[in-house]
């Protein structure tokens, strides 16, 4: 059975300093919630796990919260790069930040092999790129039955994975539609799991689309209204199109973000705890 | 060589056009009806999208967000739109789009963006300059793009031109053109036949039957050779048959600029 | 474009004499209605594949198709034992059957392998039975990441797999739900296909659980109402658990079956051309 | 050895119930509230929505047809059921069952049959005979048993017991027990505790801590050991702790027909 939670107790007891942790959410349900979360209570050192690195790590990365990111496509999608990223590889602000990198089809294989308790994964690709060259996590095996040559990577296994859903019971079963991305193969492939959802309701009626992942198979959840935005959650709110510009000036200053942590972040968590809100976000 | 068109620009007049126009909507010429086409955020959605409204109302749009056959009725501000999934035949997750859909080569059309693309149509979206670990700039790295590169039956790239994008050699190898020249992608294994077509701001670059060197086949209105030239890091070979590109159509002009529109 | 076709003409093109043919279903919409069309058109020396051959292989096994099964359960759920698949392998009747066996996790990562374009898959299996000794597709590969060995089998890729679904629109996209099996893998996995379905409609009306094919992933649609039974369509008609015991007085002697293949398979045939019904089947 | 129960049988009074109903109740029994078990079809079915009715309402129950968490209000007669979909939690592909659920160690307890099962617990539902090319007797073959006895956290076993179904090694290894005894399934790699219950129409074997040996633990209700005994094709050892199944309460016993009845 999931517990339920406060945002802020899931974080805290399920995030620890060191920890390899994985915030997934295919440009839908990104938990940006959890993300400023993690901020506010100052983890270190975290391998970052995510296939898009957006706004999301952005704002981890630019937080000092990571010594390593583990990737396959790291941009602002729709409007441009990562600011905080670029000067985290660039020029190692505020600390160094090692990378390892990867295409969409090995990170996705990746989690596979994490979820199904498989040491790797087997697929066809990388071949003929310079990304076998600088990542040592992809190597070559043979099919026993061919000959051919094929591309294989590890499973990934973070230690921690959260995700965001639409909705889930008091039992703890989570319930998420549309875009579903590798959401379900993160949280089965992690030791522990933080669901964060819109709303926590008597019963899930069935959607169309749905992926219902059991309540044993789920460590927390945390009530996060909102807790997707500036990405979405369908059936609540649309994407804020208009947020991820607005990053764009945010993040490509230190300053900036420096200022954006200090009033949106922490002063987000201030707010919290005056009210009492048990959500932990607005 | 003797171009089968002039090659200097056609005249002087303005188009009621801008040249990103021209290209997305000579992209969206190369796509024909009921092909299976998987779709890159930015220009190669917008010209999918511009297909899709005009000659090619069959044209069945993959995103690697999970979508089969989208439908969207604005133009997708990111590959993960919620209109993607909502007017799509089938939403799955993200593995299975890779596993069963990409890598089988079930996709006809591979349509990538390129922040470098070299002679051969080898494609750089990860870092500018010589050494990765410390890099000039870093870009956003391989997405899906690899694995769309090695096995869509073909690739078309669509890139601004300009003699920083177009170079001699990739400083990163994230996607494979034609590696380094033909015959690359058998030794390779690698089962599509690569990018047939690059269709730029100025023209439209093919891949040379005998060397897969990409050669200028198709000039867009008002530009000249020696403009594509000078947009080109490598010494740009032209095609004896060379064409010129037909100016956008009124509805070609209108249904770009509507979907653009409805998507502010 | 999916062609949509009749059952007759459907079988008749896309199956040939000595295919790999897999139909498929578990406990679910399996096809039996292309099952008896096969016997009917007498097709030969096929190779067979599905990981639960319950009745419907019975009857083309007893009807003398097959050369070869490839599977991994042989029984009539929840009644017995097949007794012509039985008689195959214990007597050579009506031909010898060849036989290639797995366990349904084999199975299931065979036709994943061939959906993916693969040549073949990984799994924890096998490790310590006596089948890797009597199954040459059972072999060990070495994760070059942490030195475990693991059970390798190879990808299975059909000639032809035949599903049965409860729809299709008239473009040829399949919609189907409940329990799905590995049917997306096994028409993926193949060279053609043929979905046999209860109805062909104008709109697929969205359904909670559904899988849908897309028109361009299918060879040939042929509507077969009832062409489950006596296997269920989830939303149209229940099992018949009758019609399972009934087969155990029908498979158990071989002339018993004989006059079934006669009253009911060729007849079934006779009385569809008599009356011209373009579905084939009642 | 000093048997904690008279090892004669009970009484001769006639019991109100079947051997079949004492060793599907002590099945039931076995199964605690909560955990997650993987459902074979037959005797473990029946046992697994009795427990579900009467001490276990939070069983999870597990199906290979692809139901997490089914809820059936009357005995599903196949593995596949449509009962069993319509009141699942989840409904899953069959590749993602074995994947994604069992393989990874997430189920609990493993319930299965066996057409012979040997002195170490192995079981073999494959082929009665020496020869695997030329069968005495041609069995249903593995299903999903060879990698439900690797990866569940433990096996209970249901089978009706005779010296020609408990032998002592059986004729095809489908899935491994404890191979030849303590220490094999650690030596071969498999996760699992293996079978740690055997449930009976006589009574239970549990593995000898020490060997891994299966020994008479428990009796039901008007059976003597010599009874086993003589339906076991191995020299059965019994345990010095040996226990009697408690007679089914009127309320299991009325559970249990009540599902059977509902399910004709």
């Amino acid at each position: 059975m999931a517990d339920i939670v406060s945002l802020t107790d899931g974080v805290g007891e399920l995030v620890r300093d060191g920890d390899v942790v994985a915030l997934e959410g295919f440009t839908h349900l990104i938990p940006h919630a959890a993300g400023r979360e993690i901020i506010r209570q100052g983890r270190k050192d975290l391998t970052l796990v995510r296939m898009t690195p957006d706004i999301v790590y952005d704002q981890l990365i630019g937080a000092g919260c990571a010594r390593k990111l583990i990737f396959s496509w790291g941009g602002n999608p729709g409007v441009g790069s990562l600011h905080r990223f670029r000067d985290a590889v660039q020029h190692a602000w505020p600390v160094p930040l090692e990378i390892e990198e990867h295409s969409h089809a090995g990170m996705a294989n990746r989690y596979v092999a994490g979820a199904s308790g498989l040491p790797f994964a087997v697929l066809r690709g990388y071949r003929g790129t310079d990304l076998p060259e600088h990542t040592a996590t992809i190597k070559w095996i043979t099919c026993p039955f061919t000959g051919e040559e094929l591309a294989a990577v590890p499973a990934l296994n973070p230690d921690v994975s959260i995700i965001h859903a639409q909705r889930a019971d008091r039992a703890g079963n989570v319930q998420m539609w549309g875009l579903v991305g590798v959401q379900k193969e993160a949280v089965l492939a992690a030791g522990r799991s933080l669901v964060t959802v819109e709303e926590v309701v008597d019963e899930l009626e069935p959607v169309v689309g749905q992926v219902v992942l059991p309540h044993w198979a789920v460590t927390a959840v945390a009530e996060a209204p909102r807790g997707a935005h500036p990405s979405y959650a369908q059936g609540y709110y649309e994407r804020d199109n208009d947020y991820y510009k607005y990053w764009d000036s945010i993040g490509r200053d230190r300053e900036t973000f420096r200022g954006w942590v200090r009033d949106e972040v922490l002063a987000e968590g201030s707010a919290t705890e005056a009210t009492g809100d048990k959500e932990g976000v607005r | 060589m003797t171009p089968a068109v002039s090659t200097t620009a056609a005249s002087g007049a303005q188009p009621d056009y801008t040249s990103d126009e021209m290209m997305s909507i000579a992209a969206a010429r190369a796509l024909e009806d009921g092909k299976r086409c998987f779709v890159g955020i930015g220009l190669p959605s917008t010209a999918a999208n511009v297909a899709r409204r005009t000659h090619a109302p069959g044209l069945v749009l993959i995103y690697e967000s999970g979508t089969l056959g989208s439908k969207p009725d604005v133009l997708p501000s990111s590959i993960g739109d919620g209109v993607l999934a909502e007017t799509a035949d089938a939403v799955i997750g993200v593995p299975e789009v890779f596993n069963y859909w990409l890598q089988p080569g079930r996709i006809d059309v591979g349509f990538l963006g390129a922040a470098q693309l070299d002679r051969f149509g080898n494609i750089n979206t990860t870092v500018i300059g010589d050494d990765y670990a410390d890099p000039k700039v870093r870009l956003p790295g391989a997405g899906g793009a690899p694995e769309i590169a090695a096995s869509c039956r073909e690739v078309f790239v669509v890139v601004r031109q300009s003699a920083r994008s177009f170079v001699e050699k990739v400083d990163f190898v994230t996607s494979v053109g034609h590696g380094s020249g033909k015959g690359d992608r058998e030794a390779l294994g690698l089962p599509g036949a690569g990018p047939t077509l690059v269709i730029t701001d100025l023209g439209v670059l093919r891949p040379d039957p005998e060397t897969a060197e990409l050669v200028l086949t198709q000039l867009h209105p008002g530009v000249a050779v020696d403009d594509v030239r000078a947009a080109t890091g490598w010494e740009l070979r032209v095609s004896d048959e060379l064409t010129r590109t037909e100016a956008p159509t009124a509805a070609e002009l209108s249904t770009l600029r509507t979907l653009k529109e409805a998507s502010q």
